[in-house]
């Protein structure tokens, strides 16, 4: 009945070898050097069986600013041994980036034009995030949104100038939001998890995108490429001189901006900021989660939608296959780069699209464009590791 | 996950000796600048390419890219690759990129046709080079040949091997370019055994390896003992394989995926091509065409047989191969009907290229559905 | 065997970030002896039976076990120094079964095929039996009450032959009756050479049970006392740090008017299971009503289908004149319920928005707070300040985060948000747990304030004494139904002892547990009451 | 050969990557931590694989390097979300998208290349002519046979040994765990690194058996697929057995069906598993309504002793 009790047990506590040993493994590969930064603390040399701990400080306020610049500085070293590893320089490939993307005005406004659809699709998913909603379907509804905007085209031509462009707008919103309300109806009435449902809806937007540019509305005299029909002069947004910067750059930073007073200022802002922090508390206050659900995924998708929207008359002008790089999943990162705050994303967004810019230059020096999502992938990882160990302290334990 | 690329899906409306934008009047009179152009001679020119896919897809960026080997061999100049390069707005950036340090970028697939031709109207000096369009400019010529003479030819060796006449084809899209391949290929099967029954599953990609296995396989347990592709991995080719079944593919001599059950496909030769425009802007005298090759100029050719292709059905395919190589071969010569049976093409008469170019229906023998 | 004591503890030092939960603390528990451990909520009990279990590591400071120094890094070697502990909020895994949870952890026999876990649930059952702890050995703990909970809990330590048995407040969850029950359960223990390490802030257990009784305040150990050297009254001295007075105000009759009927009401709880069975309540204006009842008979439901929180299936809920059609969290608030939260922090309050926001939680939507959509920014934060000044809530700022705030400071925040509404009900669950002297006595201050302002209270609490004082009537809750029913004067601890385990004098009643109880039964019960409470 | 019969047979090739990567997952989460990262941790078991078996020539090699690079994989997983706390979700994302663009960047040498060998077979001779057995088990490869081990295997250790006992217990309750002994972060640390272990070598039997040449993206989502089987299975392996070839079986129906002479546009049919997948958990959903989902009760929480919840 005692069948680990007695002087065995103490006795195989009390051996210090195994103390020793268990106290460094309970660092369970924390903090990085800390056996050695053990060894040269006067202290620890007097006490050998307890090296530094690693403990979260209970009263942290989060990780300060200037963790994701860290971050992503961390994040260049490491694909840095990477590019190193394949025999290239990393410094000439980072510059080759940098240039391309920001080094000149062309780089320049086509890192904005990049940077256009993140911070839509960015700004949608923070708005789901904020209320732990896990959209991952910002390309599928940027996707229905850039359909959305194409049917006024195909079964509206002859709408008049001023309509053309509001309509498309508002069939972008519709469409995307739509698609943002499938992910949200399963999750509020059926208890569907959203990330599954709104991944899946991003397949199901993109054949279905296949379906429109390779069956019923492709373009007739198009020889059966893959796309609709040019848009006409009044179905674009018009851009700025000869660049291709258009007007979907004032659609992104109005969202942010209207996004930003929202919910600074607004009940319906404060009612989101409530379920973020705690639904049970927001339900208690007579919130109805489920409706907010169903309205933040429809805002996000809707928001995605306007990115969609400004990408087919504001860029490729007509709807075709792969018009879309992956901006919905990218925009996760931007997103959470941001830690979701509006002016936040404002940067993120135009990095990620200088990464991107810089990505497609650096293949120009002989470098695969796959090294911009590895770069992405490695700064959400810093990112998301710099912010928690900035919460930790390194302590010496008695 | 993205989607996959999209490579030549439409061809030039007109053939090289032929300038004119006739086919396409409405659509190509603004931007078509037809021939005459004549740019200033390049010493040593800066090329570029722009590729849809990675050069190691095994197919159509493969070749694109052996083609830009055996250039720079030929020439002794230098090119720069940008790959994977999708059909979207990127494309129109990163053209734009390489016109600033470059005197001649080729684009290699169809749908950069419209960002190719915004580059080129705001770099006059620079040469553009489009694969598989038909819009032109003053410095931009557009290039493609004539595959369906070798899918013909591929045909002739299915329609012999197959023992219980079924033959499958995985189509890629539902687009004029590979219809028209899958008629060649399902008349020349007919031409060697006229109850060659070709079965087409379209997988709507043009390079993911899985779907198209999948594809492959669903025709394989349909019966199928011969199998044809048209997407630029050998997926078909391996599925085949371990049935024991003859297939080929597209784009580029696949053999190394299946020594023992290769069969034959058309393939592409660029090189040529791309060292004749570069000598040309070496010398000065390039001039914006559009160049519609064929296997009489090398542009377009069979891949050798595969080492397990009896010799009886070598050298019918070779018969034929000889007459195209002599320009003599007419892939699409009445009478042809389609599936319903209904004559398409008298004979005596034979589809002109603008024809084939927009061909929307399948020759009787093939079992499939042309969605729309 | 040595003549060192079991348990001792030397200038042991706990902090976590900032807070110091132990200062210098010596403690020393000798061999067979029942020791209990009496503090505030926060004093640092539970801290400390954490580091003896394991569970946290001191910062400073030694402990000795059997006479031996060690270190206890985890709750593994702890059980190997033969220290076993029932945790205040239960550590059992909910899915498996109750021999599951037992032998967790537990070596040899890597293959659990039928036949060992029948071996193992049978060498179970006879040792619960042996103490007299009898609970449906092969059920999953989600279907057990939380009175057998608590038994698996404790045949769990012994199981793992535990010879340090750690008690942290194991008798809140526990009728009066069972509560007896469980210390006759430690003295057979005691009985067997095992030392009993129990924490409580009731001081009546104490002196029921203890042998020997330490007293801690705000993280220091203030004094040891055996059982005979010491009394209730200054027990209660040394923990508060001050003399305590009793209280018994006067109070003004409650009002007649009728406020909320409740006629048959039923609802399901949370696993689809009857949690309220035809519940008739009533409460009127200006009053208080006690709710009595051991956790998990339906109070829980019963204040979320009052606060729109959860739907009812069957019966009627009228409030205010008014018959309810649905269940709405919204019109809950704006019909005049108030609604003090059973957790604080898991469903009252926000603990990552400032003080401001929480406070306009429920009256963000009137004209006061907002206008056209948009929040009335700098009346609100003047508004929130006042609040915080009328309720003594000690912040650094408004826009500090409510987690930053310690655990009575909430409460009162809470209290803040919820009487500002003027509510004409308030139901308040739980109102003092985890609260000290002090502030419990400031919560009960405001309770009566609404009562005498004519407000409704509904009084949710497993603290009898709170409930008895306060209460005009005290209502037993018994299997989601009102099975006794006394008024202020009447009230009588025995009685609602009884009535909370499901009858008036037999226990046998409460369905599903009768078998376990009746193994329970022992002839000699001793009075739980007798003394007068405290506070 | 009638169309079910070669229906399951493609439905059990193109399932079994899926039911490998789907029981790495169920391992993850049964010990409480989310795994997103399965199509990353695919693509690069696959890669390595392909780059290893092309430079040497030996298989045992290459899964020798799929299970090393999978497993360092699993370690930074399991220290951000174990140690770190990280969001397990964005954890996961952030290995996905490094995972897609390493692969792609490593396996840019070896693109489109042939594999030196096919992955071998087991004959069953006997099994020849037998009507049902003999199309399905007939010549199955060894990978596929020792997932049918794993999923048996598994179901077994999770429900049957004192390891499942505490695997559970971790998933579930880990504070319990801990204080019972169990060393719950260590644990957790093994649970994720076998896990992703298995979703490596998911994709090295994408890449060895399915689809035998590399490619960029080769997976093409079906990582994703496996992360909503873990859902569809509830946890459990066997189920996951049935589920993921439910969906093999989804995947290849298309092109049966298109052959069959259907005019349903081939979009639509390739919508099939994935409608399919949000349907019936909408489905499930709406029966268990109200019951718990027999997902895991801590899964995606972070448990550090000392830590208050
Ligand atoms: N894990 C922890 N992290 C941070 N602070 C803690 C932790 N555990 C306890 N504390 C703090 O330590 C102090 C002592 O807490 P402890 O739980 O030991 O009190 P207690 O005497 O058991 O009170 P109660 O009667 O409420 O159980 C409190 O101020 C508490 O907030
Ligand atoms: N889990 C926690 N995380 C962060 N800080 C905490 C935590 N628990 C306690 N604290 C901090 O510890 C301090 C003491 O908190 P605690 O709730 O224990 O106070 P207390 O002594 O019980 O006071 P009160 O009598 O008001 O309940 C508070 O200032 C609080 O900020
Ligand atoms: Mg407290
Ligand atoms: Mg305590």
């Amino acid at each position: 009945m005692n069948p680990t009790s007695g002087p065995a047990g103490l006795e195989a506590v009390l051996a210090p070898a195994r103390q020793a040993a268990q106290a460094s493994a309970s660092l369970a590969g924390g903090a990085p050097g800390s056996p050695a930064a053990a060894a040269s603390t006067p202290g620890a040399a007097r006490k050998p069986r307890f090296p530094l701990r690693f403990e979260l400080d209970p009263a942290g306020k989060g990780s300060p600013w200037w963790t994701p610049i860290v971050s992503v500085v961390a994040a260049l070293l490491i694909c840095a041994v990477f590019i190193a590893a394949n025999g290239m320089n990393p410094l000439t490939v980072y510059a080759k980036m940098m240039n391309g993307a920001f080094g000149s005005s062309f780089g320049l406004t086509e890192t904005l034009v990049k940077a256009i659809p993140l911070l839509l699709c960015g700004l949608g998913v923070s708005i789901a995030y904020r209320i732990s909603v896990w959209n991952i379907g910002a390309e599928g509804q940027l996707l229905a949104g850039a359909m959305g905007a194409t049917a006024i085209t195909i079964y509206l031509p002859g709408l008049s100038l001023w309509l053309t462009i509001p309509a498309m707008l508002l069939a972008g919103i519709a469409a995307g939001a739509l698609w943002g309300l499938f992910t949200a109806i399963p999750r509020t009435y059926f208890q569907v998890n959203e990330l599954i449902t709104s991944l899946m809806l991003n397949y199901i937007a993109l054949l279905a995108l296949n379906y429109f540019v390779f069956g019923p509305w492709k373009d007739p005299k198009g020889f059966n490429f893959p796309g609709t029909p040019m848009f006409g002069d009044n179905q674009m947004l018009p851009v700025l001189g000869d660049t291709r910067l258009h007007l979907g750059l004032v659609f992104a930073v109005g969202a942010v901006a209207l996004y930003a007073v929202l919910i600074r200022y607004t009940r319906w802002g404060y009612e989101l900021r409530l379920i973020g922090a705690n639904p049970d508390a927001a339900r208690g206050a007579g919130i109805n989660i489920r409706k907010h659900i169903l309205i933040v995924m429809a805002v996000s998708g809707g928001l995605a939608g306007i990115a969609g929207m400004a990408e087919v008359a504001g860029v490729s002008h007509r709807l075709m296959y792969g018009i879309s790089p992956g901006y919905g999943y990218t925009a996760i990162i931007v997103a959470w780069l941001a830690k979701l705050h509006p002016a936040g994303l404002l940067v993120t967004s135009f990095l990620f699209g200088g990464l991107i810019v810089g990505g497609y230059s650096v293949q120009t020096i002989g470098m695969p464009s796959s090294i911009s999502s590895m770069i992405q992938g490695a700064i959400l990882f810093c990112l998301i590791a710099g912010d928690m160990a900035a919460r930790f302290r390194i302590r010496r334990a008695a | 996950g993205g989607g996959s690329s999209n490579n030549g899906a439409a061809a030039p409306s007109n053939e090289a000796s032929n300038g004119g934008a006739a086919a396409n009047a409405g659509t190509a009179s603004e931007n078509a600048g037809g021939e005459g152009g004549t740019m200033p001679k390049i010493e040593k020119p800066r090329v570029a390419f722009v590729y849809i896919g990675p050069p190691g897809d095994g197919g159509w960026t493969y070749e694109h890219d052996k083609g830009r080997q055996y250039m720079e061999e030929q020439t002794g100049l230098k090119a720069d690759t940008v790959e994977n390069v999708p059909e979207s707005a990127d494309a129109e950036r990163i053209i734009t990129e390489l016109a600033q340090n470059h005197d001649i970028v080729f684009t290699t697939s169809f749908g950069y046709m419209d960002y190719t031709l915004n580059v080129a109207k705001k770099f006059p000096k620079v040469i553009f080079e489009h694969t598989a369009g038909y819009k032109t400019n003053d410095n931009m010529s557009t290039f493609f040949g004539k595959n369906f003479e070798a899918s013909y030819l591929s045909g002739i060796a299915a329609g012999k091997l197959t023992k219980n006449n079924q033959i499958g084809y995985v189509g890629a899209f539902p687009i004029p370019e590979v219809i028209y391949n899958i008629n060649a290929f399902a008349l020349g099967a007919q031409s060697v055994n006229p109850d060659a029954k070709v079965s087409v599953v379209w997988s709507n990609t043009w390079f993911d390896p899985t779907t198209e296995r999948q594809a492959a396989v669903s025709l394989l347990d349909k019966g199928a003992d011969v199998l044809m592709a048209y997407q630029d991995s050998p997926a078909t080719i391996q599925a085949a394989a371990e049935r024991g079944a003859f297939a080929g593919g597209n784009d580029s001599d696949m053999s190394r995926f299946a020594p023992d059950t290769y069969m034959t496909n058309p393939v592409w030769n660029w090189g040529p091509y791309y060292t004749m425009v570069v000598k040309s802007v070496m010398e000065g005298t390039w001039k914006s065409q559009q160049y519609m090759g064929s296997m009489q100029d090398g542009m377009v050719g069979l891949a050798p047989l595969g080492a397990k292709v009896p010799d009886d059905v070598k050298a019918l395919v070779e018969e034929q191969h000889k007459k195209a190589m002599e320009g003599a071969l007419d892939v699409f010569q009445g009478p042809i009907s389609d599936q319903s049976g209904a004559a398409k093409v008298e004979a005596g008469k034979s589809l002109t290229m603008e024809e084939i170019l927009n061909m929307n229906w399948f020759v009787k023998g093939v079992e499939g559905t042309i969605p729309n | 065997m040595s003549t060192h004591p079991a348990v001792e503890m030397r200038k042991i030092v706990k902090r976590f970030g900032s807070v110091t939960a132990n200062d210098q603390v010596d403690f020393t528990a000798e061999r067979g002896e029942i020791h209990a451990l009496l503090g505030e909520n926060g004093a640092g009990k539970s801290t400390m039976m954490c580091m003896l279990s394991g569970v946290y590591r001191a910062t400073e400071g030694e402990i000795r076990i059997q006479g031996r120094p060690v270190r206890i890094r985890s709750p593994k070697e702890a059980a190997e120094l033969g220290i076993g502990m029932v945790f205040q909020n239960f550590r059992l895994v909910q899915t498996l079964t109750a021999a599951e949870n037992m032998v967790l952890g537990e070596k040899g026999g890597f293959w659990r095929g039928a036949g060992w876990m029948k071996r193992k649930t049978k060498e179970i059952a006879e040792l619960a039996e042996r103490f007299g702890l009898g609970f449906p050995v092969d059920r999953p703990i989600w279907q057990l009450s939380v009175g057998e909970q608590q038994r698996v809990e404790i045949v769990k330590t012994l199981y793992r032959g535990a010879d340090i048995i750690i008690l942290d407040e194991p008798t809140s969850v526990l009728t009066p009756g069972e509560a007896e029950q469980l210390f006759a359960t430690l003295r057979q223990m005691r009985a067997e050479g095992k030392t009993i390490l129990i924490t409580t802030h009731k001081m009546k257990e104490v002196m029921s049970v203890a042998d020997r009784i330490s007293v801690m305040r705000k993280g220091r150990m203030i004094a040891s006392l055996a059982r005979e050297e010491t009394d209730e009254r200054q027990l209660a001295q040394l923990m508060v740090g001050k003399e305590v007075v009793l209280q018994r105000k006067e109070r003004e009759p409650a009002g007649m008017e009728p406020l909320l009927a409740l006629r048959g009401l039923k609802a399901l709880g949370h696993g689809g299971r009857k949690a309220l069975d035809g519940l008739d309540l009533e409460v009127r204006k200006g009053e208080i009503v006690g709710i009595a009842g051991v956790a998990g008979n339906g109070q829980k439901e019963l204040a979320e289908v009052l606060n729109g929180l959860h739907p009812w299936s069957g019966g009627e809920i009228e409030f205010d004149g008014a018959v309810w059609k649905r269940a709405s969290a919204l019109e809950a608030i704006e019909s005049g319920i108030a609604h003090i939260p059973e957790n604080r922090m898991k469903s009252g309050l926000a603990g990552s928005l400032a003080i401001a926001d929480n406070l306009l939680s429920k009256s963000y939507r009137g004209p006061e707070r907002s206008r056209l959509g948009l929040l009335r920014g700098g009346a609100n934060r003047r508004w929130a300040q006042s609040l915080v000044e009328q309720f003594d809530v000690r912040t650094p700022s408004l826009d500090t985060p409510v987690r930053m705030l310690s655990g009575g400071n909430q409460q009162k925040l809470l209290f803040a948000r919820e009487i500002s509404m003027r509510p004409k009900l308030m139901v308040a669950v739980h109102p003092t747990q985890g609260l000290d002297v002090g502030a419990a006595d400031s919560v009960h201050r405001m309770l009566m304030e609404l009562r005498a302002s004519g407000s409704g209270v509904l009084l949710i609490s497993e603290d009898l004494d709170e409930i008895l004082q306060l209460s005009d009537r005290v209502l037993v809750v018994f299997g989601g139904r009102i099975i006794g029913e006394m008024a202020h004067d009447e009230a009588d601890r025995q009685r609602i002892g009884l009535l909370m385990t499901g009858s008036g004098g037999a226990e046998e009643a409460a369905a599903g547990r009768a078998g376990a109880e009746e193994a329970l039964r022992q002839p000699d019960q001793p009075d739980p009451d007798g003394k007068e409470a405290i506070v | 050969m009638d169309f079910i019969t070669l229906l399951l047979a493609a439905a059990i090739a193109s399932g079994t990557p899926l039911l490998i990567a789907t029981l790495g997952g169920i391992l993850s989460e049964r010990a409480g931590i989310i795994q997103l990262g399965t199509e990353g941790i695919m693509l690069m078991g696959a890669v390595s694989a392909c780059l290893v078996y092309i430079r040497s020539g030996s298989l045992w090699a290459a899964l020798a390097a799929v299970v090393l690079v999978s497993a360092a994989l699993g370690l930074v997983h399991a220290f951000m979300t174990v140690t770190l706390r990280a969001n397990h979700i964005v954890s996961g994302l952030a290995m996905t998208l490094f995972g897609a663009g390493l692969s792609a960047y490593l396996g840019k040498p070896v693109a489109g290349q042939p594999l030196p060998g096919a992955f071998p077979r087991l004959e069953l001779a006997f099994l020849d002519g037998v009507p049902f057995l003999g199309p399905i088990f007939g010549r199955l490869d060894w990978f596929t046979w020792i997932s049918f081990a794993l999923a048996l295997g598994l179901h077994l250790l999770i429900h049957r040994t004192s390891w499942g006992l505490h695997l559970r217990a971790m998933g579930d309750n880990p504070a319990t765990a801990d204080v019972m002994g169990i060393p719950v972060q260590a644990a957790r640390y093994a649970y994720v690194v076998g896990g992703a272990v298995l979703i490596g070598l998911a994709g090295a039997n994408m890449l060895l058996v399915y689809s035998p040449t590399w490619n960029e993206g080769m997976t093409a989502g079906r990582g994703w697929i496996a992360v909503a089987l873990i859902i569809f299975a509830r946890w459990n392996p066997l189920r996951a057995l049935l589920c993921a070839y439910f969906f093999g079986a989804l995947d290849s129906i298309g092109f049966r069906i298109q052959l069959e002479g259907s005019l349903i546009p081939s979009y639509f049919l390739k919508m099939i598993p994935y409608v399919v997948t949000i349907l019936v958990l909408m489905y499930l959903g709406w029966r268990g309504r109200g019951k718990p989902s027999g997902s895991p009760e801590s899964l995606g929480l972070p448990y550090i002793r000392e830590q208050r919840l």
